[in-house]
Protein backbone atom coordinates (compact mmCIF):
# COMPACT_ATOMS: atom_id res chain seq x y z
CA UNK A 1 0.00 0.00 0.00
CA UNK A 2 3.07 2.60 0.94
CA UNK A 3 4.48 1.06 -1.90
CA UNK A 4 1.85 1.76 -4.32
CA UNK A 5 1.16 5.09 -2.59
CA UNK A 6 5.57 6.08 -2.97
CA UNK A 7 5.13 4.73 -6.69
CA UNK A 8 2.01 7.10 -7.12
CA UNK A 9 3.64 9.95 -5.99
CA UNK A 10 6.66 9.26 -7.75
CA UNK A 11 4.55 9.70 -11.31
CA UNK A 12 2.71 12.39 -10.18
CA UNK A 13 6.20 14.42 -9.29
CA UNK A 14 7.66 13.20 -12.36
CA UNK A 15 4.31 14.05 -14.41
CA UNK A 16 4.28 17.41 -13.32
CA UNK A 17 8.54 18.01 -14.03
CA UNK A 18 7.59 16.88 -17.41
CA UNK A 19 4.62 19.34 -17.84
CA UNK A 20 7.10 22.09 -16.19
CA UNK A 21 9.71 20.80 -18.68
CA UNK A 22 7.17 21.21 -21.39
CA UNK A 23 6.43 24.60 -20.30
CA UNK A 24 9.73 25.74 -19.75
CA UNK A 25 10.41 24.50 -23.55
CA UNK A 26 7.18 26.12 -25.16
CA UNK A 27 8.97 29.24 -23.76
CA UNK A 28 12.37 28.79 -24.90
CA UNK A 29 10.95 27.69 -28.40
CA UNK A 30 9.01 31.29 -28.80
CA UNK A 31 12.52 33.32 -27.37
CA UNK A 32 13.96 31.49 -29.91
CA UNK A 33 11.76 32.23 -32.71
CA UNK A 34 11.52 35.52 -31.33
CA UNK A 35 15.13 36.07 -31.62
CA UNK A 36 14.66 34.50 -35.06
CA UNK A 37 12.29 37.03 -36.31
CA UNK A 38 14.19 39.95 -34.86
CA UNK A 39 17.11 38.97 -36.58
CA UNK A 40 15.79 38.56 -39.59
CA UNK A 41 14.14 42.00 -39.36
CA UNK A 42 17.82 43.83 -38.93
CA UNK A 43 19.08 41.82 -41.43
CA UNK A 44 16.62 42.76 -43.84
CA UNK A 45 16.32 46.05 -42.55
CA UNK A 46 20.56 45.96 -42.82
CA UNK A 47 19.97 44.35 -46.47
CA UNK A 48 17.99 47.38 -47.82
CA UNK A 49 20.05 49.84 -45.95
CA UNK A 50 22.90 48.76 -47.97
CA UNK A 51 21.00 48.52 -51.02
CA UNK A 52 20.39 51.89 -50.80
CA UNK A 53 23.44 52.93 -49.70
CA UNK A 54 24.54 51.28 -53.21
CA UNK A 55 22.39 53.01 -54.93
CA UNK A 56 23.43 56.18 -53.43
CA UNK A 57 27.27 55.96 -53.92
CA UNK A 58 26.29 54.40 -57.75
CA UNK A 59 24.98 57.96 -58.64
CA UNK A 60 27.92 59.95 -56.67
CA UNK A 61 30.41 58.15 -59.09
CA UNK A 62 28.60 58.57 -61.58
CA UNK A 63 28.65 62.61 -61.21
CA UNK A 64 25.38 63.10 -59.75
CA UNK A 65 25.45 64.83 -56.71
CA UNK A 66 22.17 65.71 -56.12
CA UNK A 67 21.07 62.57 -54.44
CA UNK A 68 21.38 62.40 -50.65
CA UNK A 69 21.34 59.25 -48.27
CA UNK A 70 18.66 58.39 -45.31
CA UNK A 71 20.33 59.75 -42.13
CA UNK A 72 17.06 59.08 -40.19
CA UNK A 73 16.77 55.21 -39.90
CA UNK A 74 16.11 52.91 -36.86
CA UNK A 75 19.37 51.19 -37.13
CA UNK A 76 22.38 53.28 -36.54
CA UNK A 77 25.39 51.65 -38.18
CA UNK A 78 23.07 52.84 -41.36
CA UNK A 79 22.03 56.10 -39.89
CA UNK A 80 25.60 56.78 -39.34
CA UNK A 81 26.62 55.11 -43.03
CA UNK A 82 24.05 57.66 -44.55
CA UNK A 83 25.52 60.73 -42.77
CA UNK A 84 29.44 60.06 -43.81
CA UNK A 85 28.32 59.33 -47.44
CA UNK A 86 26.48 62.57 -47.41
CA UNK A 87 29.12 64.32 -46.12
CA UNK A 88 31.22 62.57 -48.45
CA UNK A 89 28.68 63.85 -51.04
CA UNK A 90 29.33 67.61 -50.22
CA UNK A 91 32.56 67.76 -49.96
CA UNK A 92 32.75 66.30 -53.08
CA UNK A 93 30.26 68.22 -55.01
CA UNK A 94 31.82 71.61 -53.27
CA UNK A 95 35.22 70.54 -54.25
CA UNK A 96 33.66 70.11 -58.17
CA UNK A 97 31.87 73.44 -57.81
CA UNK A 98 35.43 74.72 -57.11
CA UNK A 99 37.16 73.47 -59.60
CA UNK A 100 34.51 74.66 -61.99
CA UNK A 101 34.67 78.23 -60.82
CA UNK A 102 38.23 77.78 -60.83
CA UNK A 103 38.24 76.57 -64.57
CA UNK A 104 36.10 79.67 -65.50
CA UNK A 105 38.22 81.92 -63.69
CA UNK A 106 41.14 80.81 -65.36
CA UNK A 107 39.89 80.73 -68.85
CA UNK A 108 38.75 84.42 -68.38
CA UNK A 109 41.92 85.88 -67.62
CA UNK A 110 41.27 89.88 -67.05
CA UNK A 111 44.20 91.51 -66.22
CA UNK A 112 44.72 95.26 -65.22
CA UNK A 113 47.84 96.26 -66.97
CA UNK A 114 47.70 99.77 -66.19
CA UNK A 115 45.20 102.08 -64.32
CA UNK A 116 42.19 102.37 -66.46
CA UNK A 117 42.98 99.66 -68.53
CA UNK A 118 42.02 95.96 -68.64
CA UNK A 119 43.49 93.14 -71.13
CA UNK A 120 42.19 90.00 -71.67
CA UNK A 121 43.98 87.60 -73.60
CA UNK A 122 41.66 84.46 -74.82
CA UNK A 123 43.90 81.22 -75.35
CA UNK A 124 42.18 78.28 -76.61
CA UNK A 125 39.05 77.22 -78.64
CA UNK A 126 35.69 79.46 -78.11
CA UNK A 127 32.45 77.96 -77.52
CA UNK A 128 29.43 80.04 -77.07
CA UNK A 129 29.07 79.48 -73.72
CA UNK A 130 32.81 80.30 -72.89
CA UNK A 131 32.33 83.64 -75.05
CA UNK A 132 28.93 84.48 -72.96
CA UNK A 133 31.26 84.03 -69.90
CA UNK A 134 33.97 85.83 -71.43
CA UNK A 135 31.35 88.56 -72.12
CA UNK A 136 29.67 89.21 -68.69
CA UNK A 137 33.34 88.78 -66.47
CA UNK A 138 34.77 91.97 -68.80
CA UNK A 139 31.95 93.88 -68.27
CA UNK A 140 31.60 93.37 -64.47
CA UNK A 141 35.35 94.05 -64.58
CA UNK A 142 34.57 97.44 -66.56
CA UNK A 143 31.99 99.02 -64.35
CA UNK A 144 33.92 97.86 -61.22
CA UNK A 145 37.22 99.03 -61.97
CA UNK A 146 36.02 102.21 -64.19
CA UNK A 147 38.23 101.21 -66.69
CA UNK A 148 38.88 103.67 -70.26
CA UNK A 149 40.04 100.95 -72.43
CA UNK A 150 39.71 97.16 -73.11
CA UNK A 151 42.02 95.41 -75.21
CA UNK A 152 40.51 91.59 -76.06
CA UNK A 153 43.76 89.14 -77.60
CA UNK A 154 42.31 87.10 -79.22
CA UNK A 155 46.04 85.53 -80.45
CA UNK A 156 45.44 82.39 -78.52
CA UNK A 157 42.20 81.45 -80.71
CA UNK A 158 42.85 79.54 -83.69
CA UNK A 159 39.67 79.14 -84.94
CA UNK A 160 35.90 80.77 -84.33
CA UNK A 161 32.77 79.79 -85.74
CA UNK A 162 29.45 81.88 -86.78
CA UNK A 163 28.15 82.29 -83.40
CA UNK A 164 31.53 83.26 -81.17
CA UNK A 165 32.29 85.67 -84.03
CA UNK A 166 29.20 87.35 -83.53
CA UNK A 167 29.51 87.09 -79.72
CA UNK A 168 32.60 88.73 -79.96
CA UNK A 169 31.58 91.82 -81.92
CA UNK A 170 28.51 91.95 -79.63
CA UNK A 171 31.02 91.69 -76.57
CA UNK A 172 32.99 95.01 -78.46
CA UNK A 173 29.37 96.54 -78.74
CA UNK A 174 28.72 96.06 -74.83
CA UNK A 175 31.92 97.54 -73.78
CA UNK A 176 30.93 100.17 -75.60
CA UNK A 177 27.46 100.28 -74.41
CA UNK A 178 28.70 100.63 -70.44
CA UNK A 179 31.37 103.12 -71.59
CA UNK A 180 35.07 101.80 -72.01
CA UNK A 181 36.73 102.19 -75.18
CA UNK A 182 37.29 98.50 -77.01
CA UNK A 183 39.95 97.25 -78.53
CA UNK A 184 40.68 93.74 -80.68
CA UNK A 185 44.24 92.78 -80.94
CA UNK A 186 46.21 89.25 -82.21
CA UNK A 187 43.19 88.28 -85.35
CA UNK A 188 44.11 85.61 -86.82
CA UNK A 189 43.82 84.64 -90.92
CA UNK A 190 40.83 81.88 -90.71
CA UNK A 191 39.39 84.03 -87.85
CA UNK A 192 39.60 87.12 -89.75
CA UNK A 193 37.83 84.99 -92.82
CA UNK A 194 35.23 83.88 -90.40
CA UNK A 195 34.46 87.17 -89.05
CA UNK A 196 34.05 88.30 -92.70
CA UNK A 197 32.34 85.36 -94.86
CA UNK A 198 29.65 85.38 -92.03
CA UNK A 199 29.47 89.07 -92.21
CA UNK A 200 29.71 90.32 -88.87
CA UNK A 201 30.58 93.38 -88.45
CA UNK A 202 32.54 94.78 -85.24
CA UNK A 203 32.00 98.65 -85.74
CA UNK A 204 33.31 100.92 -83.75
CA UNK A 205 36.39 99.07 -82.49
CA UNK A 206 40.14 99.53 -82.74
CA UNK A 207 41.86 96.41 -84.20
CA UNK A 208 45.97 96.36 -84.13
CA UNK A 209 47.91 93.33 -85.16
CA UNK A 210 49.31 92.27 -81.65
CA UNK A 211 48.80 93.28 -77.94
CA UNK A 212 52.00 94.71 -78.03
CA UNK A 213 50.15 97.30 -80.46
CA UNK A 214 46.86 97.45 -78.76
CA UNK A 215 49.01 98.35 -75.77
CA UNK A 216 51.39 101.01 -77.61
CA UNK A 217 47.63 102.21 -79.08
CA UNK A 218 45.92 102.47 -75.39
CA UNK A 219 48.71 104.74 -73.98
CA UNK A 220 48.99 107.12 -76.85
CA UNK A 221 45.12 107.42 -75.88
CA UNK A 222 45.92 107.93 -72.26
CA UNK A 223 48.68 110.16 -72.93
CA UNK A 224 50.90 107.67 -71.25
CA UNK A 225 54.86 107.92 -72.70
CA UNK A 226 56.94 104.41 -71.81
CA UNK A 227 60.04 105.27 -72.28
CA UNK A 228 62.14 102.75 -74.22
CA UNK A 229 66.28 102.57 -73.88
CA UNK A 230 67.53 101.60 -76.94
CA UNK A 231 65.35 101.14 -80.02
CA UNK A 232 66.34 98.34 -82.47
CA UNK A 233 65.67 99.52 -86.21
CA UNK A 234 63.36 102.28 -86.46
CA UNK B 1 4.57 78.10 -58.99
CA UNK B 2 1.72 79.77 -60.68
CA UNK B 3 -0.32 82.80 -61.56
CA UNK B 4 -1.61 85.13 -64.03
CA UNK B 5 -1.76 88.93 -64.40
CA UNK B 6 -4.88 90.74 -66.19
CA UNK B 7 -2.66 93.36 -68.35
CA UNK B 8 -4.87 96.39 -69.74
CA UNK B 9 -2.64 99.49 -68.96
CA UNK B 10 0.83 100.75 -68.93
CA UNK B 11 0.57 100.43 -65.58
CA UNK B 12 -0.22 97.38 -65.51
CA UNK B 13 2.85 95.99 -67.51
CA UNK B 14 4.75 98.04 -64.96
CA UNK B 15 3.35 96.26 -61.87
CA UNK B 16 3.11 92.65 -63.18
CA UNK B 17 6.41 92.81 -64.68
CA UNK B 18 7.75 93.64 -60.86
CA UNK B 19 5.75 91.14 -59.48
CA UNK B 20 8.13 88.89 -62.21
CA UNK B 21 11.24 90.64 -61.06
CA UNK B 22 10.23 89.68 -57.34
CA UNK B 23 9.41 85.94 -57.83
CA UNK B 24 12.32 85.66 -60.20
CA UNK B 25 14.60 86.94 -57.47
CA UNK B 26 13.03 84.68 -54.42
CA UNK B 27 13.60 81.96 -56.99
CA UNK B 28 17.55 82.68 -57.36
CA UNK B 29 17.55 83.39 -60.90
CA UNK B 30 20.89 85.22 -61.54
CA UNK B 31 21.03 89.56 -61.90
CA UNK B 32 21.35 88.48 -66.18
CA UNK B 33 18.56 86.18 -66.32
CA UNK B 34 16.50 88.54 -63.74
CA UNK B 35 17.12 91.35 -65.99
CA UNK B 36 16.79 89.32 -69.45
CA UNK B 37 13.07 88.34 -68.41
CA UNK B 38 11.99 91.39 -67.08
CA UNK B 39 12.81 93.20 -70.38
CA UNK B 40 10.84 90.36 -72.73
CA UNK B 41 8.28 90.74 -70.35
CA UNK B 42 8.27 94.19 -70.78
CA UNK B 43 8.03 93.96 -74.30
CA UNK B 44 5.64 91.40 -74.94
CA UNK B 45 3.51 92.97 -72.16
CA UNK B 46 3.64 96.04 -74.53
CA UNK B 47 3.18 94.16 -77.63
CA UNK B 48 -0.33 93.26 -75.92
CA UNK B 49 -1.69 96.74 -74.76
CA UNK B 50 -0.36 98.77 -77.52
CA UNK B 51 -1.40 96.27 -80.57
CA UNK B 52 -4.67 94.38 -78.98
CA UNK B 53 -6.07 96.86 -76.22
CA UNK B 54 -4.53 94.18 -73.60
CA UNK B 55 -4.73 90.60 -72.65
CA UNK B 56 -3.45 87.97 -70.44
CA UNK B 57 -0.37 86.99 -69.20
CA UNK B 58 0.28 83.42 -67.37
CA UNK B 59 3.51 82.32 -65.51
CA UNK B 60 4.52 79.11 -64.45
CA UNK B 61 7.42 79.14 -61.95
CA UNK B 62 9.61 75.47 -61.24
CA UNK B 63 12.47 75.17 -59.18
CA UNK B 64 15.19 73.31 -61.39
CA UNK B 65 13.35 74.93 -64.39
CA UNK B 66 12.89 77.84 -65.40
CA UNK B 67 10.23 80.26 -65.99
CA UNK B 68 7.16 79.97 -68.52
CA UNK B 69 5.24 83.53 -69.55
CA UNK B 70 2.37 83.12 -71.45
CA UNK B 71 0.98 86.14 -73.10
CA UNK B 72 -2.62 85.84 -74.72
CA UNK B 73 -4.69 88.58 -76.45
CA UNK B 74 -7.94 89.00 -78.21
CA UNK B 75 -6.48 91.64 -80.76
CA UNK B 76 -6.24 91.46 -84.33
CA UNK B 77 -3.53 89.08 -84.84
CA UNK B 78 -0.29 89.20 -86.68
CA UNK B 79 -0.41 88.83 -90.04
CA UNK B 80 2.65 88.00 -91.12
CA UNK B 81 4.65 86.45 -88.46
CA UNK B 82 7.52 85.98 -90.43
CA UNK B 83 7.62 89.56 -91.10
CA UNK B 84 6.64 90.54 -87.59
CA UNK B 85 10.02 88.13 -86.05
CA UNK B 86 12.77 90.23 -88.92
CA UNK B 87 14.24 92.11 -86.79
CA UNK B 88 13.30 96.00 -87.67
CA UNK B 89 9.60 95.55 -88.64
CA UNK B 90 6.97 97.32 -86.91
CA UNK B 91 3.70 98.58 -87.30
CA UNK B 92 3.75 101.02 -85.01
CA UNK B 93 6.39 102.51 -82.08
CA UNK B 94 9.08 100.84 -80.78
CA UNK B 95 12.37 99.38 -82.86
CA UNK B 96 10.47 96.64 -83.98
CA UNK B 97 12.44 94.47 -81.78
CA UNK B 98 9.64 93.59 -79.31
CA UNK B 99 8.98 90.02 -80.69
CA UNK B 100 12.47 89.08 -82.14
CA UNK B 101 14.49 90.83 -79.31
CA UNK B 102 12.64 88.63 -77.26
CA UNK B 103 13.05 85.83 -78.97
CA UNK B 104 16.82 86.28 -78.64
CA UNK B 105 16.49 86.58 -74.63
CA UNK B 106 14.49 83.36 -74.54
CA UNK B 107 15.35 79.48 -74.68
CA UNK B 108 12.08 78.86 -76.34
CA UNK B 109 9.46 81.05 -77.93
CA UNK B 110 6.59 80.33 -79.92
CA UNK B 111 3.90 82.26 -81.67
CA UNK B 112 0.65 81.29 -82.30
CA UNK B 113 -1.44 83.91 -84.02
CA UNK B 114 -4.68 84.00 -86.49
CA UNK B 115 -5.83 87.55 -87.99
CA UNK B 116 -9.69 88.76 -85.80
CA UNK B 117 -8.95 86.27 -83.46
CA UNK B 118 -5.93 86.66 -81.30
CA UNK B 119 -1.97 86.39 -80.69
CA UNK B 120 -0.65 83.78 -77.95
CA UNK B 121 3.07 83.80 -77.40
CA UNK B 122 4.68 81.61 -74.61
CA UNK B 123 8.23 82.54 -73.82
CA UNK B 124 10.47 79.87 -71.55
CA UNK B 125 13.33 81.04 -70.16
CA UNK B 126 15.85 78.12 -68.53
CA UNK B 127 17.52 78.61 -64.84
CA UNK B 128 21.19 79.02 -65.05
CA UNK B 129 22.40 80.18 -62.19
CA UNK B 130 25.38 78.50 -60.35
CA UNK B 131 23.42 76.29 -58.31
CA UNK B 132 21.90 74.33 -61.11
CA UNK B 133 25.32 74.58 -63.34
CA UNK B 134 27.11 72.96 -61.17
CA UNK B 135 24.82 69.73 -61.16
CA UNK B 136 25.65 67.58 -63.30
CA UNK B 137 22.59 67.96 -66.22
CA UNK B 138 22.81 65.08 -67.96
CA UNK B 139 22.15 62.51 -65.66
CA UNK B 140 19.19 63.59 -63.40
CA UNK B 141 17.58 66.33 -66.18
CA UNK B 142 17.33 68.80 -63.09
CA UNK B 143 15.45 65.86 -60.61
CA UNK B 144 16.39 65.31 -57.48
CA UNK B 145 17.10 62.17 -55.72
CA UNK B 146 16.36 61.41 -52.91
CA UNK B 147 14.07 57.80 -51.51
CA UNK B 148 11.81 60.09 -49.55
CA UNK B 149 9.98 61.28 -52.21
CA UNK B 150 10.30 58.05 -54.33
CA UNK B 151 12.34 57.71 -57.62
CA UNK B 152 11.12 55.30 -60.29
CA UNK B 153 13.29 53.35 -62.37
CA UNK B 154 12.23 51.54 -66.02
CA UNK C 1 7.12 107.59 -62.45
CA UNK C 2 8.61 110.01 -59.89
CA UNK C 3 9.22 113.28 -60.13
CA UNK C 4 12.08 114.06 -62.53
CA UNK C 5 14.74 116.14 -61.40
CA UNK C 6 16.96 118.31 -63.52
CA UNK C 7 20.47 119.27 -62.39
CA UNK C 8 22.61 121.98 -64.18
CA UNK C 9 26.37 121.94 -64.43
CA UNK C 10 28.98 124.27 -66.11
CA UNK C 11 25.97 124.31 -68.80
CA UNK C 12 25.21 120.34 -68.88
CA UNK C 13 22.11 118.98 -67.83
CA UNK C 14 22.17 116.46 -65.71
CA UNK C 15 19.32 113.36 -65.13
CA UNK C 16 18.76 110.72 -63.24
CA UNK C 17 16.14 108.24 -63.91
CA UNK C 18 15.38 105.88 -61.06
CA UNK C 19 12.50 103.88 -60.71
CA UNK C 20 10.54 102.21 -63.37
CA UNK C 21 9.26 104.01 -66.08
CA UNK C 22 5.56 103.94 -68.24
CA UNK C 23 5.79 104.30 -71.87
CA UNK C 24 4.12 107.48 -70.79
CA UNK C 25 6.53 108.59 -68.66
CA UNK C 26 9.26 108.10 -71.22
CA UNK C 27 7.44 110.42 -73.62
CA UNK C 28 7.26 112.90 -71.04
CA UNK C 29 10.62 112.38 -69.79
CA UNK C 30 12.04 113.08 -73.51
CA UNK C 31 10.16 116.33 -74.21
CA UNK C 32 10.84 117.13 -71.14
CA UNK C 33 14.63 117.21 -71.23
CA UNK C 34 14.42 118.87 -74.60
CA UNK C 35 12.52 121.79 -74.00
CA UNK C 36 15.05 121.93 -70.90
CA UNK C 37 18.11 121.94 -73.03
CA UNK C 38 16.22 125.38 -75.20
CA UNK C 39 15.69 127.17 -71.91
CA UNK C 40 19.12 127.31 -70.71
CA UNK C 41 20.74 126.29 -73.79
CA UNK C 42 22.35 123.28 -72.94
CA UNK C 43 25.86 122.29 -74.42
CA UNK C 44 25.74 118.71 -72.83
CA UNK C 45 23.22 116.42 -71.30
CA UNK C 46 24.14 113.24 -69.05
CA UNK C 47 21.03 110.20 -68.93
CA UNK C 48 22.53 108.77 -65.58
CA UNK C 49 20.85 105.15 -65.85
CA UNK C 50 22.73 103.16 -63.20
CA UNK C 51 19.69 103.24 -61.52
CA UNK C 52 17.49 101.70 -63.62
CA UNK C 53 16.77 98.00 -63.30
CA UNK C 54 16.32 97.30 -67.32
CA UNK C 55 16.22 99.08 -70.28
CA UNK C 56 13.75 97.53 -73.48
CA UNK C 57 13.75 98.24 -76.85
CA UNK C 58 10.96 101.29 -76.08
CA UNK C 59 13.00 102.99 -73.55
CA UNK C 60 16.32 102.31 -75.43
CA UNK C 61 14.85 103.95 -78.49
CA UNK C 62 14.06 106.67 -76.92
CA UNK C 63 17.67 107.29 -75.76
CA UNK C 64 18.90 107.20 -78.91
CA UNK C 65 16.12 109.31 -80.65
CA UNK C 66 16.65 112.33 -77.45
CA UNK C 67 20.58 112.03 -78.05
CA UNK C 68 19.51 112.31 -82.31
CA UNK C 69 17.55 115.31 -81.07
CA UNK C 70 19.80 117.16 -78.66
CA UNK C 71 21.91 116.94 -81.38
CA UNK C 72 20.26 118.64 -84.09
CA UNK C 73 20.59 121.80 -80.78
CA UNK C 74 24.14 121.38 -80.87
CA UNK C 75 24.11 119.62 -77.46
CA UNK C 76 25.76 116.08 -76.88
CA UNK C 77 24.46 113.34 -74.95
CA UNK C 78 26.24 110.93 -72.50
CA UNK C 79 24.86 107.77 -71.34
CA UNK C 80 26.02 107.20 -67.72
CA UNK C 81 26.01 104.06 -65.57
CA UNK C 82 24.79 101.21 -68.12
CA UNK C 83 24.86 97.64 -65.79
CA UNK C 84 26.87 94.99 -67.34
CA UNK C 85 23.45 92.95 -67.24
CA UNK C 86 21.74 95.73 -69.35
CA UNK C 87 24.02 96.09 -72.21
CA UNK C 88 24.42 92.29 -72.77
CA UNK C 89 20.23 92.09 -72.92
CA UNK C 90 20.11 95.08 -75.12
CA UNK C 91 23.30 94.07 -77.45
CA UNK C 92 21.69 90.71 -77.50
CA UNK C 93 18.32 91.93 -78.58
CA UNK C 94 20.03 93.80 -81.41
CA UNK C 95 19.61 97.14 -80.89
CA UNK C 96 21.87 99.68 -81.99
CA UNK C 97 23.14 102.76 -79.81
CA UNK C 98 25.40 104.77 -83.32
CA UNK C 99 26.03 108.22 -82.19
CA UNK C 100 25.35 108.29 -78.18
CA UNK C 101 28.27 108.34 -76.03
CA UNK C 102 28.36 105.88 -72.80
CA UNK C 103 30.27 106.34 -69.73
CA UNK C 104 30.73 104.63 -66.77
CA UNK C 105 30.03 107.03 -64.21
CA UNK C 106 29.14 110.64 -63.97
CA UNK C 107 32.82 111.96 -63.99
CA UNK C 108 33.69 109.99 -67.25
CA UNK C 109 30.68 111.57 -68.87
CA UNK C 110 31.51 115.10 -67.81
CA UNK C 111 35.02 114.53 -69.13
CA UNK C 112 33.94 112.85 -72.55
CA UNK C 113 31.59 116.39 -72.96
CA UNK C 114 34.64 118.12 -72.07
CA UNK C 115 36.60 116.77 -74.94
CA UNK C 116 33.94 116.89 -77.41
CA UNK C 117 33.46 120.60 -76.61
CA UNK C 118 37.31 121.06 -77.01
CA UNK C 119 37.34 119.12 -80.06
CA UNK C 120 34.41 121.36 -81.81
CA UNK C 121 36.74 124.67 -80.73
CA UNK C 122 39.31 123.30 -82.01
CA UNK C 123 37.30 122.99 -85.73
CA UNK C 124 36.51 126.30 -85.65
CA UNK D 1 19.24 43.05 -73.20
CA UNK D 2 20.62 39.41 -71.41
CA UNK D 3 19.13 38.67 -68.50
CA UNK D 4 21.49 38.27 -65.81
CA UNK D 5 21.21 34.60 -63.45
CA UNK D 6 21.61 34.85 -59.82
CA UNK D 7 21.76 31.40 -57.92
CA UNK D 8 20.99 32.05 -53.89
CA UNK D 9 19.98 27.88 -53.50
CA UNK D 10 21.49 26.42 -50.23
CA UNK D 11 21.63 29.88 -48.15
CA UNK D 12 19.20 31.30 -45.71
CA UNK D 13 17.14 34.61 -45.55
CA UNK D 14 17.95 37.87 -45.79
CA UNK D 15 21.12 36.15 -47.67
CA UNK D 16 19.61 36.18 -50.86
CA UNK D 17 18.20 39.38 -50.42
CA UNK D 18 21.86 40.72 -49.46
CA UNK D 19 23.08 38.75 -52.68
CA UNK D 20 20.48 40.76 -54.97
CA UNK D 21 22.17 43.59 -53.44
CA UNK D 22 25.31 43.06 -54.06
CA UNK D 23 24.45 43.07 -57.64
CA UNK D 24 22.88 46.98 -57.85
CA UNK D 25 26.24 48.43 -59.00
CA UNK D 26 26.06 45.84 -61.94
CA UNK D 27 22.76 46.46 -62.97
CA UNK D 28 21.29 49.66 -65.45
CA UNK D 29 18.04 50.86 -64.93
CA UNK D 30 15.43 48.66 -66.58
CA UNK D 31 17.84 45.49 -66.54
CA UNK D 32 16.97 42.18 -65.42
CA UNK D 33 18.05 39.59 -62.80
CA UNK D 34 16.71 36.33 -62.42
CA UNK D 35 17.08 34.72 -59.35
CA UNK D 36 16.31 31.23 -58.03
CA UNK D 37 16.31 30.22 -54.16
CA UNK D 38 14.91 27.99 -51.90
CA UNK D 39 14.64 30.07 -48.39
CA UNK D 40 10.93 29.88 -47.22
CA UNK D 41 10.84 33.72 -46.73
CA UNK D 42 12.31 34.24 -50.53
CA UNK D 43 9.53 36.00 -51.93
CA UNK D 44 8.16 38.37 -49.06
CA UNK D 45 11.55 39.32 -48.66
CA UNK D 46 12.03 40.73 -52.28
CA UNK D 47 8.83 41.88 -52.53
CA UNK D 48 9.63 43.77 -49.81
CA UNK D 49 13.52 44.95 -50.71
CA UNK D 50 11.82 45.63 -54.28
CA UNK D 51 9.28 47.91 -52.67
CA UNK D 52 11.73 49.96 -50.88
CA UNK D 53 14.24 50.30 -53.48
CA UNK D 54 11.59 51.04 -56.75
CA UNK D 55 12.64 48.20 -58.22
CA UNK D 56 9.88 46.27 -60.46
CA UNK D 57 9.19 42.31 -59.27
CA UNK D 58 8.03 40.89 -62.41
CA UNK D 59 6.94 37.67 -61.45
CA UNK D 60 7.49 34.66 -58.93
CA UNK D 61 7.69 30.91 -59.59
CA UNK D 62 6.98 28.40 -57.41
CA UNK D 63 9.15 25.30 -58.84
CA UNK D 64 8.41 23.04 -56.06
CA UNK D 65 10.75 21.48 -53.33
CA UNK D 66 10.51 24.86 -51.92
CA UNK D 67 12.86 26.33 -54.78
CA UNK D 68 11.40 29.85 -55.54
CA UNK D 69 12.50 31.48 -59.01
CA UNK D 70 11.83 35.62 -60.10
CA UNK D 71 13.15 38.29 -61.74
CA UNK D 72 13.44 41.49 -60.67
CA UNK D 73 13.66 44.53 -63.35
CA UNK D 74 16.04 47.12 -61.89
Amino acid sequence: MSDKTNEKNKLETLEKRVQELEKENAGLKATLEQEAQEHEKVSMDLAIGLSEAFVVLQKISQGDFSVRASEDVENELLARLGVVINRTNDALSAAKAQTQNMIKELATPVIRVWDEVLVLPLIGTLDSQRAQHVMETLLERITKDGARIVILDITGVPYVDSLVAANIAQTMEAVKLVGAEGMLTGIRAQVAQTLVKMGVKITGVETKSNLAEGLKEAFRRLGVKAIQEKQPGD
Amino acid sequence: MNGSFDIISEEDVLHAGNEISRLTREKGFSILDRIQIRTAFSELARNMVVHAGGGKVQYTLLDDWGLQLVFEDHGPGIPDIGKAMSTGFSTTKSMGLGLPGSKKLADDFHVVSKPGEGTKITFFRKIRNDQVNNKNEGINNGQRHDFSRGERNG
Amino acid sequence: MAELSFLTFRGNIIVALHGEMTDSSVRNFQSHLLEEIERIHARGLIIDISALEFVDSYMARVFVETAKMAQLMDTRTVLVGMKPEIAITLIQMGLSFEGVFSAVNLDRGLEILEKERARKRGRR
Amino acid sequence: MAVKQLDALGIKCPQPVLKIAAMLPDMKAGEILEVVADCPTFEKDVRNWCQRLKKTPLWFRDEGGGKVRCQIQF
